[in-house]
């Protein structure tokens, strides 16, 4: 666990409501390790945005982590007060939000926009942090970088402004990029290109990228490794081939079995049937046994702990007695 | 009324929908002073562009193509939402903007759509039973509220919801819940064609595979036809018999799907087949895609994909191509015709 | 010593022939004199003239001129200057030429000397020349005013912002409705003869009665006008306010259209319910007017039982007596003429020009409402009340009247002769008695004193036994002066600065 | 376009109640005891100004029923002069100010209700045909909603006053001062309904389910009325509670300025306006009790539909 | 950008001929002319004469232009009720009135703007509730009587402030008279200023948070956030620019009705402006000055509209830059 640059240890995070309270993160374990990209699959609301958010220290009031710790290599930053949970915002976890559409404020030039990130986290003057800022846009493939260093973010086309997202993420020259659903605003076409852009930076600069996607397509592509989530759980971690070629979660397997195939023809698809609970109603045990089609009678009754089997890491009863 | 007895048609083959030279411009000019002061000219944006195609009876005929190409504006063309610029749109032989009185309301109820969104295509004030029940009145399908309320339950119970549900409000259903509301919505008009915009694509992997079984197990016992839009290859080849490929708003392929996704001819079909990602890890090489799609206002000349064609030359800049027809299909590209493109089975042509 | 004044409304204009108005006049006299004033007590005071007398021919008085005047711009007053200012107060746009219209002509013996000639014997003339201001002919000539300021076209000449004048003071700025400054003439004729310890005096309209009371509490004003009865209490609670108050030369009361067939604003159809005597007689015993001074006006006015001010010539003690209270009588006064339910009508009320006004009203309205007489209650603004009622449009109506010239005849004259061109100005009741108008008619030119107030006599007895108006009050006069500040009210409601003296 | 033959039942509201106690609104609702102490303010001074013939102890609005020698009388206190008690006071006629202030809510009420639904009828016609309609309807509707913008509430009800003023023969301006008084306020406030409508109407109409209802035929007017309309209702409560409360200022503030309600049939802010003379004169109660409910009824209505808009904007939740 | 002024400009020339239009149909409508300018005595012939001369028989178009040509001209007529030619009685009114509203405006622009931001920022912070309860109450208290209530704290019982007119003030140029210059000019404004500014301070208050929380909320600034940027520049830099954006044009609006609500506020503390003038024009039925003033009022308006749409597109990027990215 020590070479893990990321480590989230029973991340629990609750929303309080009206008499309850919800539990839209539950116990959520995984590392990430330098260099590495891990990714974070599953249906809306599984709560991956959260568990990113939850990281880097965004979650929305009156969202909050109950229980469980986060540690940036050696640091443990889910208890940091504001100011230095700031100092270590871009620094060293960066964050990619969906729509590159909103997420860049409109009446700041990009130049404006990098040009402070970059001043906040690296000890640069103006005319060192713009070439820097120039310097980053070229790598992440905006021709002329130079000339349209100065436009306006309503001047860029989506995928531009992705790009332009992702220059500002690496602006503080981060060890963890937190990318949440960086190409679902894209078309496809485009999705391509950003996530080679987004690879080849980790790979240049040995970034560690948390991806969340709900696009099995993305994780195939991009991935190292992959987490699964269910209803704030995690259902299966493992190695991306493991989880594609051989799923052990049974909804895993729905999941992987229900994405329709252009290599083989089927009739018709692996279906899971009803769908996820939601956050006030999740059943006991384990939280997929009502949609289950291998359902054992402890299912219903008992939570079932991520279990370590040759393949990887699963939280399904089918599992136990697999070697720890 | 009862659901399960359909018009039989004599000929299955029998083409149920033709579009031909379909075309549709929107003004974006700017206001009208700001065109003298800067003295700029009118602007149109052309939407769709001269695409024509057919579907038959009992098929599903699927439409893709990157955002902005077109395809959401060939679907409400088809329903009569928007109003064409030019071409023509024949429904069972018969042209809907031609159509009056009791015929027009016939066709108009024999097409129906399905829309992307489930929040937003069912009113969040209205009860489930009276979303469905819509339909049923403006037609004058129905004699009595009883009837009404049978033919509602029925149809709950036909996508897979309980009769009992109709009392509720659309919110207190998941996204594919809605679809389905949205589904039995459309069937309540009795259609025989089904125009559905991109229906899975707000909806996650396992729910879209329960939205897709069940289009095709209603397909099978309505004989229903669809016009299926999609920007998801690998969904498209699940459901599709005939694909056409729009860009910019022009059609540059329309072939069997078999066909398309083993040979596609258009380069801008291979590139889309190309950026798939593979998520069964296959070990298929992705090709990064290059560029980006122009802007439909200024579409570049002759064959608008040539600033991202690696096959372009001097003619596709020059000129548009015309369609030319090989087995089932038709292409419009210079470099097919010209067989600088490699296409199996082209060359007989 | 600067005073700050303020009173309610603004003089409207400098120019001292162009409107025959109250305040206007109350301003100035500051600034202007005329022949003959009234001081503190309403006694005749010479002015710029020492004496006046009859002259051997009826028709012609005789003025006698004040030596060694000055204008303020330092040119001397002469005879001609009282020509020229009789002949300007005569003029069209003039509002005073009324006051003047028996004025044939107005001649210049000698410098110091003016007789003026009328059309008949006008033992009253002195009389109404106490607002009529005499300006320098020469300097109305040099800037051109030599015409009154033509109000009602909204005409403005120089002299509607300056002025020149013999008055005690002389006006320094002029912002009208805001702000008016003046400071002492040390060249005044009076210099010697007054207190005029004021150097400088700066008057402030004050149109909301709240932030008038406000104003001079606060300590922001030295001297108030038109203290709303209300605050009297509350002012004269305070250390620093010392209060002022004396009769004022104004009567309230109501008038009803007696001379029409049948009422605008009635239910009853085909007869008018105020040409039947026991209908008025039935309102003036349904009125309460002890109830209206205590709670109304707060002690602030005297209950009337006759349009006249007490010292005004002609009035008695006897006539003025309030009418008793009488509700079951007034009912039965009702229903003896024929109404037993009442009748409607409505009661045309202003509520920014008398001591509330509109309050007043409404007690009546109630009053009335008690007897059966269902009043419906419309109260507005004065301009619009005086412009209906002045088209003869109302017919049940709320006056104030005043008595400048303090004799009877100018009531008579104005309130209660048969409309005519020339005669009843004001007389919206379509009451008409014959031996009235001879009896008032007679008057100006009646010269035997004792004969003369015979008629006076006889002509009240008459409108008093016919009920003509339902007087409601005298109107008492209130000045807020600072704690140290000598003064007194006039009642005319003209404060003659040149007598405040300070402690 | 053919018309459906048969119409579509409305939805049945049962269990309305239950749907209410269930939502998120009653339950925020219910844990607000300002809100809910409003919301019991507001509801009690709406009760007693319209059951005011029954629950108040005089009738000030018949001139003859006062008593002149009553006025002036303090809360609490008898008359010196008739030894009557009236507990909170008599104004200068006599009047008994519990009761005036009763039947001058009532005024009050009336003016705001009936401005506000003036006001919101005229706003969501205009608000939905331009926002459906769109072009040239559009263009006109919100550029006569500008003009209308650049004229304050005041002003327009002023102006208005003013003309009626002139045009009304004198002994009808009393029965149409309240008419008046609501065309008024109303012209002044429809712009606001308006403008909120139309953008909701701009982004309903695009929303699937109208493309859905015109696919089956249905009407531009019942899809407007059936379809949009329950759907843009949810900014316009607001609008309109906050309108309320304002419509209530304005109406005393008019009066105030003395072109409101006749003073024989005072409303609240003629109430104020009157007692406002004997402020300094230490006749308190006369302006005090009909200030403080009026700022009660505004306040409530003020955070009534604070709380509603809060309660309703989905990001705040 | 030349198209837009173009466009406002042509927008504000019709609004302005629309309430000329308005103001026009006054004279028309409202009583006849003529009664209101002889007197009770005229004669029929004299009427006719007079009708003549004013041209009051000729066509309502030609009657129309003639008006809108006059008031061009800044002729208005002679006031019913001052018997003053009404655009010199403005003309001398005016500046009371301007100083007034611009001191509120200044007042409830950076009271409102700064409050506004602080209550969005510390949302949770009693001082933050105090100030939006107190906001409320402001809101729910009619403007006459928040007036009311100083004069009588401030002027009669503490007698600190004056309660009444613009005190000493200084004639600067022959119309221009301010009360800006002196201590008691100064002293004179404070109560006015603050009861005429506490609504519009309020309502911009509480648009400013509203807008700002809004903004806090949106995805560029969850993205600052995200990317370290210090706190204060978030909020400062970040937010408070996009939130001003449209708080511009309620501000505009709200120093338009500035000058309209000063009717309530002149009236109150007898500030010797054209508002207090309009009321008794109101209740005097002054014609010639009711239209005038609304001609004012709405000349007001277009300026402030103009202005502040020239604002915007010095503000907003996304507007100047329209020309530039449609080009490509
Ligand atoms: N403010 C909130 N209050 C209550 N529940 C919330 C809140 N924010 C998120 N949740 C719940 O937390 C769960 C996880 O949300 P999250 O955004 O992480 O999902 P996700 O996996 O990112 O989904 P998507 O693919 O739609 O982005 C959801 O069920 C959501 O309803
Ligand atoms: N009403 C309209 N006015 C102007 N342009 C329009 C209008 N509707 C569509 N367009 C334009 O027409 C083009 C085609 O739009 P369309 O919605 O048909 O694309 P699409 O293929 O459905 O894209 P997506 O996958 O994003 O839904 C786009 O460039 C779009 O901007
Ligand atoms: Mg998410
Ligand atoms: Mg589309």
């Amino acid at each position: 666990m020590t070479d893990a640059l990321l480590s989230v240890r029973d991340l629990v995070v609750e929303f309080p409501k009206r008499k309850t309270r919800l539990t839209a993160l539950d116990q959520v374990s995984f590392d990430i390790r330098p260099g590495e990209i891990l990714g974070m699959v599953g249906e809306s609301g599984a709560g991956k945005s959260l568990t990113g958010a939850a990281i880097i220290g965004l979650l929305e009031p009156p969202g909050h982590i109950a229980s469980g710790e986060i540690w940036l290599g050696d640091q443990r930053i889910d208890q940091l007060p504001y100011e230095q949970l700031r100092r270590l915002r871009g620094k060293r976890i960066a964050m990619i939000f969906q729509d590159p559409l909103t997420s860049l404020n409109p009446i700041l030039t990009i130049a404006d926009q990098l040009v402070e990130t970059i001043q906040t986290h690296l000890p640069l003057n103006d005319k060192a942090a713009r070439a820097r800022a120039i310097q980053l846009l070229d790598e992440v493939g905006i021709p002329a970088a130079e000339k349209r260093i100065d436009d306006y973010p309503h001047q860029f086309s989506g995928g531009m402004r992705q790009r332009v997202v992702i220059a500002l993420a690496l602006a503080g020259e981060p060890e963890l990029i937190i990318a949440d659903e960086p190409t679902t605003a894209l078309d496809v076409s485009v999705q391509a290109q950003i996530i080679d852009v987004l690879k080849r930076m980790c790979h240049e600069h040995g970034t560690a990228v948390m991806l969340v996607t709900h696009d099995m397509g993305v994780i195939a592509e991009a991935c190292d490794r992959v987490a699964v989530m269910y209803a704030g759980r995690i259902a299966e971690i493992g190695d991306v081939r493991q989880i594609v070629k051989h799923p052990q979660h049974p909804y895993t397997q729905g999941l992987m079995g229900s994405i329709p195939s252009i290599t083989q023809q089927v009739d018709r698809l692996v279906q899971i049937p009803g769908s996820m609970p939601r956050l006030d109603a999740i059943p006991s045990g384990c939280a997929f046994n009502p949609r289950c089609n291998q359902r054992l009678p402890r299912c219903t009754q008992d939570r079932p702990d991520l279990i370590t089997t040759d393949q990887g890491h699963v939280a399904c009863w089918l599992y136990e007695g697999a070697t720890p | 009324m009862s659901l399960s007895v359909r018009q039989e048609y004599p000929d299955m083959k029998q083409p149920l929908l033709q579009v031909q030279n379909l075309s549709c411009h929107f003004d974006v000019s700017k206001p009208w002073l700001n065109r003298v002061i800067e003295s700029e000219p009118q602007r149109f944006l052309t939407a769709v562009d001269q695409v024509s195609f057919s579907v038959n009876q009992g098929e599903t005929f699927a439409l893709v193509g990157e955002s902005g190409s077109g395809k959401s504006t060939i679907a409400k063309l088809i329903v009569d939402l928007i109003h064409p610029s030019s071409g023509e749109i024949r429904f069972d032989g018969k042209i809907l903007r031609e159509t009056r009185g009791e015929a027009f309301k016939t066709l108009r109820r024999r097409i129906q759509m399905i829309f992307q969104d489930p929040f937003a295509s069912l009113n969040p004030r209205w009860r489930v039973g009276d979303i469905i029940a819509e339909p049923i009145h403006a037609f004058g399908l129905a004699t009595s509220q009883a009837q009404v309320t049978r033919t509602v339950e029925e149809l709950l119970d036909k996508v897979g919801l309980a009769g009992r549900d109709r009392h509720k409000y659309p919110h207190e259903f998941s996204g594919g819940q809605r679809q389905r509301i949205a589904i039995a919505r459309a069937l309540s008009a009795q259609p025989d064609f089904l125009v559905c915009d991109e229906p899975t694509s707000a909806l996650d992997v396992s729910v879209q595979a329960q939205i897709l079984n069940l289009m095709r197990d209603l397909q099978d016992e309505f004989g229903l036809t669809y016009l299926f839009i999609s920007h998801d290859l690998s969904v498209v080849k699940h459901m599709a018999d005939r694909i056409g490929v729009l860009y910019l708003g022009s059609m540059v392929e329309d072939a069997p799907s078999e066909q398309l996704f083993s040979q596609p001819a258009h380069p801008y079909t291979r590139m889309l087949l190309d950026a798939i990602p593979d998520h069964e890890m296959s070990g298929r090489r992705r090709k990064p895609v290059t560029g980006e799609i122009p802007s439909p206002i200024n579409p570049p000349s002759g064959c608008t994909f040539h600033p991202r064609c690696e096959y372009a030359d001097t003619l596709c800049k020059e000129q548009r191509p015309a369609v030319v027809t090989h087995n089932d299909s038709q292409v419009a590209c210079w470099a097919v015709e010209q067989a600088r493109i490699p296409v199996k089975g082209l060359q007989s042509v | 010593q600067t005073l700050r004044w303020a009173s309610a409304g603004d003089s409207l204009t400098f120019d001292p022939h162009s409107q025959n108005h109250g305040q206007t006049h109350a301003v100035a006299h500051q600034i202007y004199n005329p022949l003959i004033y009234l001081d503190l007590d309403s006694e005749m005071q010479p002015g710029l003239a020492t004496s006046w007398e009859v002259t051997d021919n009826p028709n012609v008085w005789e003025f006698k001129l004040r030596e060694g005047v000055t204008f303020h711009d330092g040119s001397p007053f002469t005879a001609e200057d009282v020509v020229f200012s009789f002949q300007r107060a005569q003029h069209p746009n003039s509002d005073m030429r009324t006051l003047i219209s028996s004025v044939v002509e107005v001649r210049a013996v000698d410098p110091l000397t003016v007789h003026i000639e009328t059309n008949g014997p006008t033992p009253l003339l002195p009389n109404n020349l106490t607002n009529l201001f005499i300006m320098s002919k020469a300097w109305a000539e040099a800037n051109n005013v030599t015409t009154p300021q033509d109000y009602s076209a909204g005409e403005e000449n120089f002299a509607v912002r300056n002025a020149n004048g013999t008055g005690p003071f002389r006006l320094v700025s002029r912002d009208p409705d805001v702000r008016t400054e003046m400071v002492r003439n040390d060249e005044y004729w009076g210099k010697e003869q007054f207190p005029m310890e004021i150097s400088r005096v700066v008057l402030t309209p004050i149109q909301s009665a709240a932030t008038r009371a406000a104003a001079m509490l606060s300590g922001e004003i030295d001297f108030l006008q038109d203290v709303p009865v209300q605050d009297i209490n509350r002012l004269s609670g305070s250390n620093n306010i010392t209060m002022l108050s004396g009769p004022e030369n104004r009567t309230i009361f109501f008038g009803m259209d007696q001379g029409r067939e049948e009422l605008r604003t009635s239910n009853i159809k085909g007869k008018n319910p105020f040409a039947d005597k026991r209908v008025r007689e039935a309102m003036n015993i349904a009125i309460n007017r002890q109830a209206i001074q205590q709670v109304v006006m707060r002690g602030q006015s005297v209950p009337a039982g006759m349009i006249a001010p007490s010292f005004v010539n002609g009035y008695t003690a006897e006539l003025d007596t309030v009418p008793a209270t009488d509700v079951n009588r007034a009912k039965a006064l009702l229903t003896e003429a024929g109404y037993p339910d009442g009748f409607n009508v409505t009661l045309t009320c202003t509520n920014d020009r008398y001591v509330n006004d509109e309050a007043i009203c409404q007690a009546v309205t109630g009053m009335l409402g008690q007897v059966g007489i269902n009043v419906r209650l419309d109260a507005r603004a004065n301009s619009i009340h005086f412009a209906e009622l002045q088209q003869g449009e109302l017919d049940f109506y709320i006056l104030g009247w005043a008595v400048p010239p303090l004799d009877s005849h100018y009531v008579f004259d104005f309130l209660l002769e048969t409309k005519t061109p020339d005669t009843g100005a004001w007389n919206f009741t379509g009451w008409s008695n014959a031996e009235f108008d001879s009896l008032s008619r007679a008057l100006p030119t009646e010269t035997d004193l004792t004969e003369r107030n015979a008629k006076i006599a006889r002509a009240w007895e008459i409108v008093q036994d016919e009920i003509v108006y339902l007087p409601v009050h005298h109107q008492v006069l209130n000045w807020a002066v600072r704690q140290d500040i000598d003064f007194a009210v006039q009642s005319q409601n003209q404060p003659m600065l040149k007598y405040l003296k300070f402690k | 376009m053919t018309d459906q033959t048969t119409p579509s039942t409305p939805p049945t509201n049962d269990g309305l109640v239950r749907r209410i106690l269930d939502s998120d609104l009653f339950y925020d609702f219910s844990r607000r005891p300002i809100i809910i102490l409003s919301a019991i303010l507001t509801l009690v001074i709406i009760l007693a100004a319209a059951l005011a013939p029954w629950i108040a102890p005089h009738t000030p609005f018949d001139p003859s029923t006062l008593n002149l020698m009553d006025g002036f009388t303090p809360p609490m206190q008898p008359n010196a002069f008739t030894g009557n008690l009236y507990w909170m006071g008599t104004d200068s006629q006599g009047r008994d100010i519990f009761s005036a202030i009763l039947y001058g809510a009532r005024i009050s009420l009336l003016v705001g209700f009936a401005a506000v639904a003036f006001a919101a009828i005229l706003g969501i016609t205009l608000g939905l045909i331009a926002g459906y309609k769109g072009g040239w309807v559009d263009t006109l509707i919100m550029r006569i909603a500008d003009v209308q913008l650049s004229f304050p509430a005041i002003l327009v009800a002023l102006l208005i006053f003013g003309i009626t003023k002139s045009l009304i023969p004198s002994e009808m301006q009393e029965q149409a001062a309240i008419y008046v008084l609501i065309l008024s306020i109303g012209l002044s406030d429809w712009v606001q309904y308006a403008r909120t409508v139309r953008s909701s109407t701009l982004a309903e109409k695009n929303k699937e389910y109208v493309q859905a209802a015109r696919l089956f035929g249905v009407s531009s007017i019942r899809i407007l009325a059936r379809h949009i309309l329950p759907n843009v209702m949810g900014p316009v409560l607001v609008i309109g509670t906050i309108g309320l409360a304002l419509a209530i200022i304005l109406e005393s503030t008019l009066s105030f300025l003395g072109v409101g309600v006749p003073a024989t049939q005072p409303s609240l802010g003629t109430l104020i306006r009157v007692g406002n003379e004997f402020l300094f004169s230490g006749e308190w109660w006369i302006t005090l009790f009909p200030g403080i409910t009026l700022l009660i009824l505004a306040l409530s209505v003020n955070l009534l539909g604070d709380w509603l808009r809060d309660a309703l904007n989905p990001r705040l939740r | 950008m030349i198209a837009m002024l173009i466009r406002r400009l042509i927008q504000a020339v019709i609004v302005m001929l629309v309430v000329a239009f308005i103001s026009f149909s006054l004279f028309q409508f409202v009583g006849d002319p003529i009664n209101n300018m002889v007197g009770q005595e005229a004669s029929q012939q004299d009427r006719a004469e007079l009708r003549e001369r004013l041209g009051l028989n000729d066509p309502i178009p030609i009657q129309f232009f003639r008006f809108v040509g006059n008031a061009v001209k800044g002729e208005f007529g002679i006031s019913y009720r001052m018997a003053r030619p009404v655009s010199e009685v403005i003309a001398e009114r005016l500046p009371a009135t301007l100083e007034l509203a611009l001191v509120s405006g200044v007042l409830a622009i950076s009271l409102g703007i700064a409050l506004g931001v602080y209550t969005a920022l510390r949302r949770d912070g009693w001082l933050s509730h105090f100030i939006m309860s107190s906001s409320l109450i402001g809101v729910s208290l009619p403007t006459f009587l928040i007036g009311i209530l100083l004069i009588y704290v401030f002027s009669v019982e503490l007698q600190w402030l004056p309660s009444f007119g613009r005190g000493e003030t200084v004639q600067i140029t022959e119309n221009w008279s301010t009360g800006l210059l002196t201590v008691s000019g100064w002293k004179s404004l404070i109560l006015p200023a603050i009861t005429l500014g506490l609504f519009q301070l309020t309502l911009l208050m509480r648009l400013v948070r509203a807008e700002m929380l809004e903004v806090l909320r949106t995805d560029y600034i969850k993205f600052a956030r995200a990317r370290g940027i210090k706190q204060r520049s978030i909020h400062f830099r970040h937010a408070l620019k996009n939130t001003l954006l449209p708080v511009i044009t309620i501000a505009g609006l709200q120093l338009g009705s500035i000058i309209a609500f000063a009717i309530i506020t002149e009236t109150v503390f007898q500030w010797p402006g054209v508002g207090l003038l309009f009321i008794n024009a109101i209740r005097f039925v002054d014609i010639p000055f009711m239209s005038a003033y609304l001609l004012l009022i709405a000349l007001v308006f277009v300026v402030i509209n103009l202005i502040v749409d020239l604002l915007y597109f010095a503000v907003d990027p996304r507007l100047r830059v329209v020309k530039r990215s449609a080009g490509r």
